[in-house]
């Protein structure tokens, strides 16, 4: 912990981040066949997990909390919802 | 660009990292509207899930990537009116005045701040996350909690069961005011949210925008986290959170509902209704319609 | 009075767990007291508890800083500076793990160490990690703190049969060992 | 009586249920809400029969209050920190009108920095507003003291409300063994409300609160504070009472420990006292003469006893779970000094703060301070405020 | 500069007008109303340049406030009783989050009973909320004040805001001859507005007020106790400052009036000083050694700078225009008696409690005082609280 | 009975000597209001000139013949609401608690209150005199003061003339909440308002009534205290201030105006408007017709 | 003044009133030929000094403020504003 | 230093009044004071002031017990018990009215009377009862206290020149005499 006092309480010494991907219980797998690149898994995902790279959506698991809500909104059903095995 | 471009190719302000619970959507409304509004935003969050899980930072670390405050519960509009009008006298209207505040502090603990805000059109766009409850503390009943909904401080019990009055239509009542923006949004209709963002900004340049967004939350309804945007897809669908829109005094049904589906199919998904009577559901059918036909009404010509 | 303190997180039924003992040892006629940490209390938030039982009122209103007693609901959570933090010399740290004492780098202070699989008992038992009454278990059997009966009677009022099955598996399946110094 | 375990916040609504109370508002805030939620179980289960309120604010709440006590009724209510500060315009009118009522603190530290956690200055900061305020050690003296207070609140000598504060988190989720009176007990010990000093009644019309002249608002703060002295009489019979009754006594404004032989004296408020009581146990052991006084009432301030009972003594501390920004010091320890300037004795002495923003008071912490008088006994005057920082 | 006559509240408002402030928000309140008027008088001409902003309360007139010191404006508001009572959430978030401006508190007396008149009730009860606080004697002292207040609210070692507490309608309504200095002699004594330690800026982007930790929140608490007393070496060197520019100089946080021979001393606060002069002009006239301390800042408490002036006088009294209800006497009775704990003398004392409610407190009241002092003074102790009441 | 047999056969239960101004509708509304409810009755009157003209009593020496407070200015439906829970749970149900507060009161200082008491349905009858600013301290500007009128926070000035905002329509505002009866009334109208009073004083033994009544105050808008009738009349000639009331969720207008005057005879027809210029005056014409719209939306079938 | 120290600030001793009726520097007189017993003038008269009396509307002077109100209002403008020549 | 008390009723400008009297003498180079009664301030009711004039700073901040002169805008005020309270011995009395001093029930410690038809004056000129200008017009002639030019060149710029006529008015027409014991 910084020994900085500032003199108003204030926070600008790097971000505040907790590991939310340890909560997860299940993972959420993209099947790429079915993926139709809609995009829609992404305007839902609450944690801003899945992103557009390479024209493509992609899930990334650093923070994602496994709620599932990707794969239920997927329109074709792409996504998983798969057990976690542990780690990230 | 159309909104999913919008979206996946703008920046994320928000600690990506935040202990809101699975599936909110509280995380969800708050991280699209800083991705619309970008760098050049300040921020309030006041008290409640979504500065409660981290977004406002812990001792020495921020949780954001733009300036963020939190207010008191009770003070966020007139708060931030206190910025707005500094940053105009500074010449500097461009930066974004966004408030994103949960329905406690928007309809009961700060109502008084947002309608004098309201009342002096301060130049900001104030977002409310209606999760139809105080959630950071516990999930007790909010002037917006719908009838019949079970609470912490509404259980079901044997003498009285749930919340006993109906829900304060805080969306309705601040288009009263003679404000410059004025709309109800739902996550579950993304592209109507990001439009309304964007002119809910827009409009803030001018005046005091307000936006209404329900926000379910999978913990306080009792529903599966997955089932989120399905929720709120229902709310919509039953008429229990229509959207439109009111700008230049017109009221505007952004998605029209020809044909809703009955309030029941939305109640029976969550555990908060599950001690609903028939005529419990009777009397909040009634309501949505009713909340449906004036609205229909102030939106005719 | 002895000076306990828990180590879980959010989600695993620390606090309950705790107010139970403090219940058994009350109806046992004795004197308990649980003090939970106070953060910011979310899901998979490492969560403290601070326990004392005796059998003199308790008359101090503060957090535990030098266990005779860990009891620690989480293996991931031994990882952390804080977990073993001042336990006292020949103290007994009971864990929730399928792992052994020495991947678990106990403290060389601890007396005996105990392990129990609560969230496999859990698992098996309710198909989630709530792995709070198996722990209960085993904490019984291994400290002797608070009357078995008593102790299950309050589990299976509190949270029925299932848990009571719990707890009684904890309590057999419990390893305890001495520390090799 | 039973004894059960629980927590400080369903003590707190469990001793408020039993006194029967006409009406209940209350608004969530953190550590006070589950005493919101637990009130509000017994009122939707159909135990307790009484009109409970939901309002939109702390503000609300104290006014709905307000208006229940100028219609005669007993009321409850319990709240924390931001709470308190926006129930302030109210909170200082409820007392004014001089509408008896029990209303719980639990107390918690004051924003900015922006916490939730425990500390007291909400409710020392509001001090001068002129209620009652008692603050409590354990779960059990929170049960006795919500009873006890309607009894004192509602003494047709007294008449001024009471805030019973208790540590928000360090009691309010604290789990102990609780002897709870049961329901006949309770009602046998607290005659049922019966207060119509002023009533809005169509069958008794008066104006209540009319607008009034510098001469005639004088004589009521007058009465007001005299009021106030006849209260520390009124503690020390209710008190008594109690224990004839329920079989404890706390002794009245203050409680004294192990001051009698003592030469140095800690004084400490509220949940923090425990700790100091195992703290002064282990300094005798040492062979250290440490005494321990527990301020209990702050409002009315119990000066005489505490001249009283440092008087002879060569010096003493006052532990304060806040702060009093113009003294560099804590707010009771500059009372204290106050109650002090006409003995004869000349002291050591300092303020030490510690616990505020949740931050623990340890055994360490309270052996600290004992350390510090020890070691400055001998010095009289003013020493430095200790701050009871990150632990040893 | 050039003298005018005026009343206390013209005074406030062209005081506040010569700062240059950025914002002003303000709620009409009896006896502030017209310091909002003239403001808005000002501002709707044209002659001044500033965002004023007219809110449906005093609750959002602080809130607006804090949000324009957040983005680095100069503020001012002002308010009396109630509106501050209603301040109260956003007042205690004002001192702790350090945010400078000045705010005048036009004194009036605590509802209930219900009134609107003089009294400083209402300032007092809210001291022990982070702020500074001064108390004027006149109004040409409420224009410097104001103009000092911005310089010693902003100086880099305090960045706590400041009250100016002046009497509702003794001085708000007084008219009398103010020297009012011109828009460049205030320029070139007070600096523009710089301070930027906490701000919300998308170039610069932090979390201004993150939830924090016991430990740091106890960090800040002392740096803002420590601030406190750094304030007092600020408020004689801005004193000293004002004094070159200006010519005049008020003696820093108390003034000492004929006090070096005396051996019974009268405490006054606020515009009853002048008439407690007279009064002690008059005793002196018949030979009594009476002697005079004007109590101006009371946050932060001049402890030493009291106990000093005190040494070796035989009596004082302390008249208060407000009550310390669990006391039994007034607020700074009580301080004053703290103050004196590290001293040798025996002193006998009471606490005087006059003009409450609009009540006046004339000389023939001030006169009784200094008698009472000059009867009691060889029987050290405590003695009764003299009430100021009728007119003799 | 007719309303003129009703007002002159009741008695008046106010001070007959209270020190309000010569014309003062705030007295008229008080003491009609009062008469129509009779002895049964508890009253609330916050600060403003209704309490301050005396009729909360001074010193030892009450003002009304029935019991009277003053509570505060932001608390008055708040402080009602638990004496009517009192009440009705002393099974008084009867007793009428009523409550005249000024604009001031009801829709600024204490608007959060009264949306609170609305949304929990508090059995009470509401009622707002509304002389659109803060009389009792010097008419300063309220939320509900007309766009452009002279107050003595918002004067006429090089810079800056009048008010910048244009006024905050409680009425309608309030009919949005859940509540049991709205309406709006004016003493011009005086059987309109006698009928509005006792229905109201009906429906609040059910819920929350809430009446808005124009109150034209002769000293702060500067016009001669003989024309406070005439000058109410106008208001709703011109539909500054329309007639209606909602009841049982359905909006009536009571008094059509088919063919409203222009506001500017209003306006014109005292002081604080005076420095109105024409296009200030189309732009409050244009508000009072889209009210009138928005009313007439709401009040069809 | 009553020397009795009520506990709480209320006022029960008797009606507090002023004696408006000396503000008046005009009075309302009716002219008994005019009126029609409408009883317009009463409904307005915001003091209530307006009474109906033995089936007639007679304005009483006790309290009368002199605003004038009842004078416009006068349908048959039966009600003239005399200049008050002092006294009651 | 003088102490003056002024009696009057809502409306007649005795604030205005004294507020101008200030002035004056602040612009002459003196000093002075003045200290409105704070009560219900409503039409017609009684108002007080509280007027100090002197050569040095005026410290008190009081209300006036023990006058030395007292001015009264309205000569139904001489009925109220306060009204003559505490003049000095040898005290001036000015007042509005037209009546004479044996029915004014003028106290016997009066020194001189001043009696002025203000309220004729202002009838005259306003075609209402606004007494005030006159009765400093009054004021000034019997005591002296102010400057005459000045205090008439603050009263035509803060009122206009028919307030001035007034003032004049007053100056010339009040009639001064000793009290007869
Ligand atoms: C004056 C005050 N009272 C109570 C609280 C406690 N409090 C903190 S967050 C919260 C609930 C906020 O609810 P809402 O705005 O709906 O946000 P949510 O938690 O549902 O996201 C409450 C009551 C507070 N911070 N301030
Ligand atoms: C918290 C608070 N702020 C300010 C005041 C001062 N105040 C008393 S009456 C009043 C005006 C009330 O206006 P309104 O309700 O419109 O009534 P009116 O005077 O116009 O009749 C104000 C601002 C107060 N009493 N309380
Ligand atoms: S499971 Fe939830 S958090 Fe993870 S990627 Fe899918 S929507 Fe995002
Ligand atoms: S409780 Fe609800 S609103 Fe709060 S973080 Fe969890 S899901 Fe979101
Ligand atoms: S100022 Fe207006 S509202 Fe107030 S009493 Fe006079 S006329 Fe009535
Ligand atoms: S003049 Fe006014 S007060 Fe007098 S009777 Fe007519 S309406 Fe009533």
């Amino acid at each position: 912990m910084s020994k900085r006092v500032h003199i108003s309480p204030l926070a600008n010494e790097g971000m505040y981040i907790l590991d939310t991907a340890s909560w997860r219980t299940e993972r959420p797998v993209m099947n790429k066949e079915k993926c139709i690149e809609c995009g829609l898994c992404l305007t839902y995902c609450p944690v801003n997990a899945i992103i557009f790279d390479e024209n493509k959506y992609k899930i990334t698991y650093n923070y994602c909390k496994g709620c599932g809500i990707c794969a239920v909104e997927c329109p074709k059903k792409a996504i998983d919802m798969v057990p976690e095995g542990g780690g990230k | 660009m159309n909104y999913i471009e919008k979206l996946r190719t703008s920046e994320d302000m928000v600690t990506p990292g935040m202990s809101a619970c699975q599936g909110c959507c509280g995380e969800l409304v708050l991280r699209r509207i800083l991705q619309i509004s970008g760098k050049n935003t300040i921020v309030c969050v006041p008290p409640g899930c979504m500065s409660g899980a981290g977004v406002v930072g812990w001792d020495y670390q921020t949780g954001m990537k733009i300036p963020v405050h939190i207010p008191l519960l009770t003070n966020t509009a007139s708060f931030l009116s206190g910025v707005s009008q500094m940053y105009q006298r500074k010449g500097r209207g461009d930066v974004n005045m966004i408030a994103v505040a949960g329905d406690g502090a928007t309809a009961d603990g700060g109502f008084q701040s947002l309608s004098g805000a309201a009342e002096r059109n301060e130049k900001m766009l104030y977002v409310c996350y209606d999760n139809e409850g105080y959630m950071n503390t516990g999930f007790q009943r909010s002037s917006t909690t719908t009838k019949g909904s079970r609470t912490s401080t509404t259980p079901i019990g044997e003498a009285i069961n749930g919340k006993q009055q109906p829900s304060k239509y805080v969306a309705l009542i601040m288009s009263m005011h003679a404000l410059q923006y004025c709309a109800t949004a739902s996550p579950s209709h993304m592209q109507d949210m990001v439009a309304k963002v964007e002119r809910g900004l827009a409009e803030s340049k001018k005046g005091f925008a307000f936006i209404h967004v329900i926000a379910p939350c999978p913990t306080g309804w009792s529903f599966e986290p997955d089932m989120s945007i399905q929720i709120a897809k229902k709310a919509v669908a039953s008429n229990m959170f229509p959207l439109w829109e009111k700008y230049n005094g017109n009221y505007y049904i952004t998605v029209e509902n020809k044909k809703p589906i009955p309030v029941k199919e939305f109640l029976q998904s969550m555990g908060k209704y599950k001690s609903l009577t028939d005529d419990d559901i009777a009397q909040i059918q009634k309501e949505a319609d009713t909340k449906y036909e004036t609205l229909k009404k102030l939106a005719s010509e | 009075m002895k000076e306990i303190r828990l180590h879980g997180r959010g989600g695993q039924g620390v606090v309950k767990a705790s107010q139970i003992v403090v219940k058994s040892a009350v109806d046992a006629g004795g004197y308990g007291q649980f003090i939970p940490f106070f953060g910011v209390e979310r899901k998979g938030s490492p969560v403290f508890g601070f326990l004392r039982l005796g059998d003199e009122p308790i008359r101090r209103n503060t957090q535990v800083y030098e266990p005779e007693l860990l009891l620690i609901f989480d293996d991931t959570l031994v990882d952390l500076p804080t977990t073993y933090d001042g336990l006292k010399q020949d103290g007994i740290i009971i864990v929730n793990s399928k792992k052994s004492a020495s991947e678990l780098k106990i403290p060389s202070q601890a007396g005996k160490v105990a392990i129990v699989d609560a969230t496999g008992i859990s698992l098996k038992l309710f198909g989630k990690n709530i792995p709070n009454t198996a722990m209960l278990g085993a904490f019984a059997k291994v400290t002797g703190l608070v009357d078995w009966e008593i102790l299950l009677a309050e589990i299976t009022s509190e949270f029925g049969e299932k848990n009571k099955e719990a707890a009684i598996a904890g309590y057999y399946e419990v390893s305890i060992a001495d520390n090799k110094k | 009586m039973k004894i059960k375990a629980m927590t400080g916040n369903t003590t707190a609504a469990i001793a408020a249920s039993l006194c029967r109370p006409d009406l209940i508002a209350a608004y969530p805030i953190t550590p006070q809400s589950s005493v919101a939620e637990y009130l509000s179980e017994l009122v939707h289960s159909g135990e307790l029969q009484t009109n409970y309120v939901t309002t939109e604010s702390e503000h609300s709440v104290m006014s709905v209050i307000q208006g229940a006590a100028c219609a005669g009724g007993r009321t409850f209510t319990a709240t924390s920190g931001q709470g308190l500060a926006l129930m302030y315009e109210p909170y200082f009118q409820m007392s004014t009108m001089r509408l008896p009522m029990v209303m719980a603190i639990v107390t918690r530290e004051m924003i900015s920095p922006c916490t939730v956690w425990s500390g007291q200055q909400d409710a020392m900061s509001v001090r001068d507003a002129g209620w009652l305020q008692v603050y409590v050690e354990n779960n059990q003296e929170i049960m006795d003291m919500i009873i006890q207070g309607y009894m004192i609140t509602e003494h047709e000598d007294v008449l001024i409300p009471i805030n019973v504060c208790y540590d928000g988190f360090y009691l309010s989720h604290l789990v102990e063994g609780v002897d709870v009176p049961s329901q006949k007990e309770v009602d046998a010990f607290l005659p049922p409300v019966h207060f119509n000093h002023a009533i809005l009644d169509p069958d008794n019309p008066m104006a209540v609160d009319s607008l009034t002249s510098g001469e005639v608002l004088t004589r009521y703060r007058k009465g007001h504070l005299e009021a106030m002295v006849k209260t520390l009489d009124v503690i020390e019979e209710v008190d008594k009472k109690f224990a004839k009754s329920f079989g404890r006594s706390y002794g009245g404004a203050i409680e004294e420990y192990k001051c009698d032989d003592a030469d140095i004296v800690l004084v400490a408020i509220g949940g923090m006292t425990g700790t100091a009581r195992d703290a002064v146990d282990m300094a005798r052991d040492k062979g250290i003469k440490a005494g321990l006084i527990k301020l209990r009432f702050v409002r009315p301030f119990p000066t005489d006893r505490i001249a009283n009972a440092l008087k002879g003594k060569k010096a003493f501390a006052v532990v304060d779970r806040s702060v009093c920004f113009g003294w560099n010091a804590g707010p009771m320890y500059t009372e204290v000094r106050a109650a002090l300037i006409n003995g004869d004795d000349k002291y050591s002495h300092f303020s030490a703060i510690g616990g505020l923003g949740g931050a623990d008071i340890s055994i360490k912490h309270m052996t600290s301070v004992i350390e510090k008088l020890e070691s400055v006994k001998s010095k009289p005057g003013q020493h430095d405020t200790l701050w009871l920082m990150k632990e040893f």
